[in-house]
């Protein structure tokens, strides 16, 4: 049964990628990357990552959404998309070679031989997390510091002092 | 000692910008670049000093945790720095060093902006440099990956967000693909640490996942070419010098896409990949690919920086070639051009900075005879390209001839002649810029130009020196190399 | 062993001293001319002390061991301190020439460093052991002639500039492909080491195609006769004195004595040789530029001088070297008196000139004397080099070369009378011209001088060559 | 062989071409940021999955945490730049972005 959910939000995750790539408005793609980002926070659930699912939830889904939903109508840019896709035609055609040869891959992947691969995880415990991230991922954690450092000097620089040139 | 390399390495930085931003805005503006002065000049200090104090306990590296001690034994990402790091980690202060007296007198009122993303750069870089575990170094090359982003885009010019947005689109893509490799690799290894991933792949034909593996060796490679801007995937590289404000090209163009880049690649090669002819040998057909794709585009271009770029593309192939030979006199080579490279391409980046700063055009149909008026920026820039393409006594012959010695040896004949005849090409752009921009008569509307006094003539004085000091007592070098056992 | 400190004072003397020049200059020029002349003059002297030693059969030597084989160090045998010495006494005139011909003209802080430096990596060129080291040298080198060469700073001159310097290091570059090919098979960059062995086609080809581009032998010669846009002095030094001669030491060094070859190169380099000294022979024959001629006239002579070291015989390589000496002094001689005509005229088409020697009277005896010489007529200097260089072919195995020089001879006979005739005979063309400056026609005068006296007295330096060469090849 | 897996595999490689084919089929700059982040998602999709195959579910966690952070802090700097060049061009086209060349 939560194999059969795991299959059913992994189809409807890669319907709303899809959607996010082929709808002519922005808003309704940005909605979509959303939606699809949902959908991949509950794969985690199903397959065990708690934290992470509630980290993908809360902030891709979220927080990115919002960012987007602001990018787009900052930038005007909902209906003139419309007009770019049409002229696209020799691009377009990139997409049968490009299945083409990831179908190809994959299938080498899935049907060599004795290759198995089998989801034997069981739920990590919040202790195991704990320990995981805060005794063995110090660099993890000043990296993350710092990135955070990082997005803050890039809003100053980007959106604070964008004015005073 | 590792206290001493924690604190010097990671948190002075972190230290600067908590110093910069808790004073008042007009305070910090004024003491950031002294600061940054201080941090780079530390740094460089520091590193020398950790060579000393590995000689002197004859280790080859110390491992070290950050916060607080780190006993658990799978997957704990420890921090170390060895002989290598320890260069890279000279040179990252040495051309932040040379960008931070470029900007002192280009970068006008955006200083603080500027340093503090400069100390996120050194951050990120020095975490490059130290870290031992993959997905830290992810981490890590993202954190130098943003900070460039924005440093590019730092003037708020048309150009410069041009410029950062196509390098932020590449990169993205190429950390996507390291990333996705490196979680094909987990799933056979259960652990990110580089000594466990080696252990883990050192039979990995006969691993239970090797298809996934195979798959992740390809994104890899993809990946980090695209970050060191090797050959085919390139295209950013140029667009992001370019049009990057003068002391940020020299941090780009120095060390930054290196170390993102090559730094990365060979630290994972060497430690984690060992002893993989497969990846190896795609390597050096790339490796070659940019060496004579980068010295044959840059004999076609127009502005100063965009010939500096390919010559950089063509440059990094080398020290690509010095890895994927194999042996260790490769490596040595590889790690003295790395050296070479952040000196040499540092003094040219600064060197138009100041063409730029007096002339106000980087565009070499525009320039002309500049050499009557700016006597410094002209001996330096023909002091490194003939550092460049490798003619002798300068630095970069001595390092090019070990890469090429050991690809001759371990690898091919073939392939070490085309590396070394490409450099003609390298001599012919050399030849090109110095005719339009130094040699040659002087243009009518350059009479008024005067040299860039000041704190940029001084840093490529330094530079010069390095590079001329290296090549000359490059025999002393080697008999020490020898006589710790590296050679 | 003793005496090591003469050969360090010869190299580095000129090669560190060429660093101060412009600091010097920037504050007395006078002074900075006359060390200039002092640096160039303490080489040649050291060179003529380290003489007696390098003949007697114990040669300095001064080694410094490095790992993977990347020996460093200078000896001096014969060959080296008699080229040294060549190299070095014609500098030394050129450099005093200088004096008059470059004092009116902007960046000559920068003439006199890049002359010294110039004369010093000729001086650690010719004291090699190591074929690193002569790269090096050799790099070096093009990085002067590159400078020199744009002295004048014009688009076109600077264009020919890079000319010779792209083709001299694509050149060196070929070299030292063959020269890593050398070392992947010996282990060393030594020479002293690898004495004897024998090379592999594709090395050695490898090899003279750097000694070709650098001693201006066809088919890479065409770099040269565009040198002539430099000033006089320069050419003269390019072509005189040091830059093509070090293409000749080289391969004196290596093939002569060095590396055992296939006895199939005994044949092909004489006919590289004849056919380049035939070839530019007849295009000096139809040039109307008076440096172009000379420079021409030098790429034949340059001819002769392989095919005397490549003919395979004693005396023929004698010869070849006693030629470089020779040809050193008159064809310096000659550029220098080019220079003089240029100087006064402001042209260098020798049909707009006429009847000189009204005007210029020691420039022309200075000439006439220096282009004997190099014609090889009796007594001068130049005769008995020539006649031991083609004595030899003659003797060698394949003698029907020597009739292919000996056209070469007399084709050099014509095309020198023919400038010498247009030029300082005939018609007065330019009434109001006077005689260059004292230091510019004093130097034309000692060479000249040379020229003939090296023939008068031709005993001692063929005397000396042919022990050279005898030391050498018995080695 | 586990049919979840083979379907999380496919599920990831879908999103990357996704992603790829969404990065050369269109012109709008946000749209380009959009792509990346579909590609994004199937690499957390990946990390999840060999934690969940080889165990090692804690450590994937924490992976995952770490990159969504990072992933965040490049999209907004990705949007800023993108809406800074919206501010100097007027449109958030690509190809109004050709002012390098060579």
């Amino acid at each position: 049964m939560q194999q059969f959910f795991i299959v059913l939000c992994l189809v409807l995750m890669v319907v709303a990628g899809g959607a996010a790539v082929m709808l002519r408005s922005m808003l309704k793609s940005t909605i979509s990357l959303g939606v699809a980002s949902a959908l991949l926070a509950a794969v985690l659930f199903l397959l065990g990552a708690f934290w992470a699912a509630i980290f993908e939830l809360s902030v891709c889904s979220g927080l990115i959404t919002v960012v987007f939903v602001s990018a787009v109508s900052l930038t005007n840019s909902d209906r003139k998309d419309e007009e770019h896709v049409k002229e696209h035609r020799a691009r377009v055609a990139a997409l049968p070679a490009i299945l083409i040869f990831a179908g190809a891959s994959l299938l080498f992947i899935l049907f060599s031989h004795d290759f198995n691969i089998v989801i034997s995880s069981t739920p990590a415990s919040f202790a195991a997390f704990k320990e995981a991230l805060w005794s063995l991922r110090q660099s993890d954690i000043l990296g993350q510091i710092i990135a955070i450092l990082a997005g803050t000097f890039a809003v100053i620089v980007l959106f604070k002092e964008r004015d005073n040139i | 000692m590792i206290t001493f390399a924690t604190i010097s390495f990671l948190g002075l930085p972190l230290l600067a910008i908590l110093l910069l931003n808790v004073v008042s805005k007009k305070t910090g503006g004024a003491i950031s670049i002294s600061v940054g002065y201080v941090v780079a000049i530390i740094q460089m200090i520091a590193a020398v000093v950790c060579m000393a104090l590995l000689w002197m306990h004859g280790k080859d590296f110390i491992e070290f945790s950050l916060f607080w001690d780190m006993n658990a034994t799978l997957g704990a990402a420890k921090l170390s720095v060895d002989l290598f790091s320890l260069v890279v980690l000279f040179c990252i202060g040495m051309v932040s060093l040379a960008s931070l007296l470029t900007a002192k007198k280009t970068i006008g009122e955006k200083t603080l902006n500027y340093t503090n993303l400069l100390m996120v750069i050194m951050l990120g870089m020095n975490g490059i440099a130290v870290v031992t575990d993959l997905f830290s170094l992810y981490v890590f090359l993202e954190i130098t990956g943003i900070a460039s982003f924005v440093l590019i885009a730092l003037l708020n010019d048309k150009r410069g967000l041009e410029g950062a947005f196509k390098y932020l689109v590449m990169s993205a893509i190429a950390s996507a693909l390291i990333l996705g490799s490196f979680a094909l690799i987990f799933t056979q290894t259960g652990s990110l640490v580089y000594g466990d991933v080696a252990k883990a792949l050192a039979d990995w034909r006969n691993a239970q996942y090797a298809p996934l593996l195979i798959v992740g060796f390809v994104m890899f490679i993809a990946g980090f070419s695209i970050k060191a801007g090797i050959a085919p995937f390139h295209g950013w590289l140029p667009d992001a010098y370019q049009s990057a404000p003068a002391s940020v090209s020299v941090l780009l163009g120095g060390i930054v896409t290196k170390m993102a880049g090559v730094y990365a690649l060979i630290r994972v090669l060497n430690s984690v990949f060992v002893a993989m002819p497969m990846i190896n040998n795609t390597l050096l057909i790339l490796g070659l690919i940019s060496i004579v794709f980068g010295a044959v585009a840059a004999c076609g271009q127009k502005d100063f920086k965009r010939i500096l770029a390919y010559s950089s593309i063509s440059q990094i192939g080398y020290i690509i070639l010095g890895v994927a030979s194999g042996s260790l006199l490769g490596f040595v080579g590889a790690m003295l051009h790395f050296f070479n490279h952040a000196t040499f391409k540092t003094t040219l980046f600064v060197n138009s900075a100041a063409v730029e700063m007096q002339t106000g055009t980087t565009d070499i149909d525009q320039l002309g005879g500049l050499q009557a008026r700016m006597p410094v920026t002209a001996v330096s820039s023909i002091l490194a390209f003939l550092s460049m393409a490798g003619i002798p006594p300068l630095a970069g012959f001595w390092s090019k001839l070990l890469i090429i010695i050991a690809v001759w040896q371990s690898v091919s004949a073939v392939g070490g002649g085309i590396a070394l005849a490409a450099s003609i090409f390298t001599a012919a752009y050399f030849l090109i810029l110095q005719r339009k921009v130094f040699f040659g008569p002087l243009e009518d509307h350059l009479t008024e130009v005067t040299e860039a006094k000041g704190t940029i003539s001084l840093a490529a004085v330094l530079l010069s020196i390095v590079t001329v000091a290296f090549g000359v007592l490059f025999p002393v070098i080697l008999n020490f190399l020898h006589l710790q056992g590296i050679l | 062993m003793e005496g090591q400190g003469i050969i360090f004072v010869c190299i580095f003397v000129p090669l560190i001293g060429a660093f101060l020049l412009p600091i010097v200059g920037r504050v007395m020029p006078r002074l900075r001319n006359i060390l200039a002349l002092l640096f160039v003059i303490t080489a040649f002297v050291t060179a003529v002390i380290a003489l007696p030693q390098a003949l007697s059969g114990t040669p300095i030597l001064w080694q410094m061991k490095l790992p993977l084989g990347f020996t460093m160090g200078f000896f001096a045998d014969g060959l080296a301190v008699f080229m040294a010495m060549t190299s070095s006494l014609v500098a030394s005139i050129i450099v005093f020439y200088s004096f008059g011909y470059i004092e009116h003209y902007p960046n000559q802080n920068e003439y006199y460093m890049m002359v010294v430096l110039f004369i010093g990596s000729m001086m650690g060129l010719v004291y090699s052991t190591n074929l690193l080291l002569i790269y090096l040298f050799w790099e070096i080198s093009a990085i002067c002639c590159w400078r020199l060469i744009g002295f004048y700073r014009g688009k076109d001159i600077v264009l020919r500039a890079d000319k010779a310097f792209l083709m001299t290091v694509g050149g060196a570059l070929l070299m030292l492909i063959g020269f890593i090919s050398v070392y992947m098979q010996t282990g060393t960059f030594n020479l002293l080491e690898m004495q004897g062995n024998t090379i592999t086609t594709a090395a050695m080809v490898l090899i003279l195609f750097g000694i070709l581009s650098k001693s201006a032998t066809l088919p890479l010669h065409t770099w040269l006769p565009d040198a002539g846009v430099a000033p006089s002095p320069v050419t003269s030094l390019l072509h005189a004195a040091v830059l093509v001669k070090i293409g000749v030491y080289v391969f004196a060094r290596l093939f002569l004595v060095n590396f055992q070859l296939d006895p199939v190169w005994d044949t092909v380099v004489p006919v590289i040789a004849g056919v380049s000294a035939l070839v530019s022979a007849g295009a000096a024959m139809v040039e109307t530029d008076i440096k172009r001629i000379i420079a021409y006239s030098t790429i034949s002579q340059l001819g002769f001088i392989f095919l005397g070291l490549s003919c395979g015989t004693m005396v023929g390589a004698a010869g070849g070297l006693l030629y470089i000496l020779m040809h050193s002094l008159a064809k310096g001689g000659l550029f220098l008196c080019a220079g003089i005509v240029e100087h006064s005229t402001h042209t260098k088409d020798i049909n707009k000139m006429g009847g000189l020697a009204k005007r210029l009277p020691i420039t022309a005896v200075a000439f006439a004397l220096c282009a004997f010489s190099v014609m090889g007529i009796p007594p001068f200097g130049g005769f008995f080099a020539k006649y031991m260089v083609i004595y030899g072919a003659a003797t060698s195995a394949s003698p029907w070369l020597a009739v292919m020089f000996i056209i070469g001879a007399v084709m050099t006979i014509i095309y020198l009378l023919r400038v010498f005739i247009k030029v300082f005979f005939g018609e007065l063309t330019h009434p109001d011209i006077k005689e260059g400056s004292w230091e510019m026609v004093s130097s034309v005068a000692i060479l000249g001088v040379l020229s003939l006296l090296g023939g008068i007295f031709i005993n001692l330096p063929s005397y000396v060559t042919t022990f050279i060469i005898e030391s050498l090849l018995n080695l | 062989m586990n049919i979840v897996s083979a379907i999380i595999l496919t599920a990831a490689l879908l999103m990357i071409i996704a992603g790829m084919f969404c990065l050369v089929r269109t012109y709008n700059l946000i749209r380009i940021i959009i792509a990346i982040e579909i590609a994004m998602k199937a690499i957390t999709l990946l990390l999840v999955f060999a934690g969940a195959v080889n165990g090692n579910m804690a450590l994937s966690q924490t992976f995952v945490i770490t990159m969504i952070v990072i992933e965040v802090i490049v999209a907004v700097v990705a949007a800023g730049i993108a809406i800074s060049l919206y501010h100097k061009n007027g449109n958030v086209d690509i190809r109004e972005l050709t002012n390098l060349k060579g």
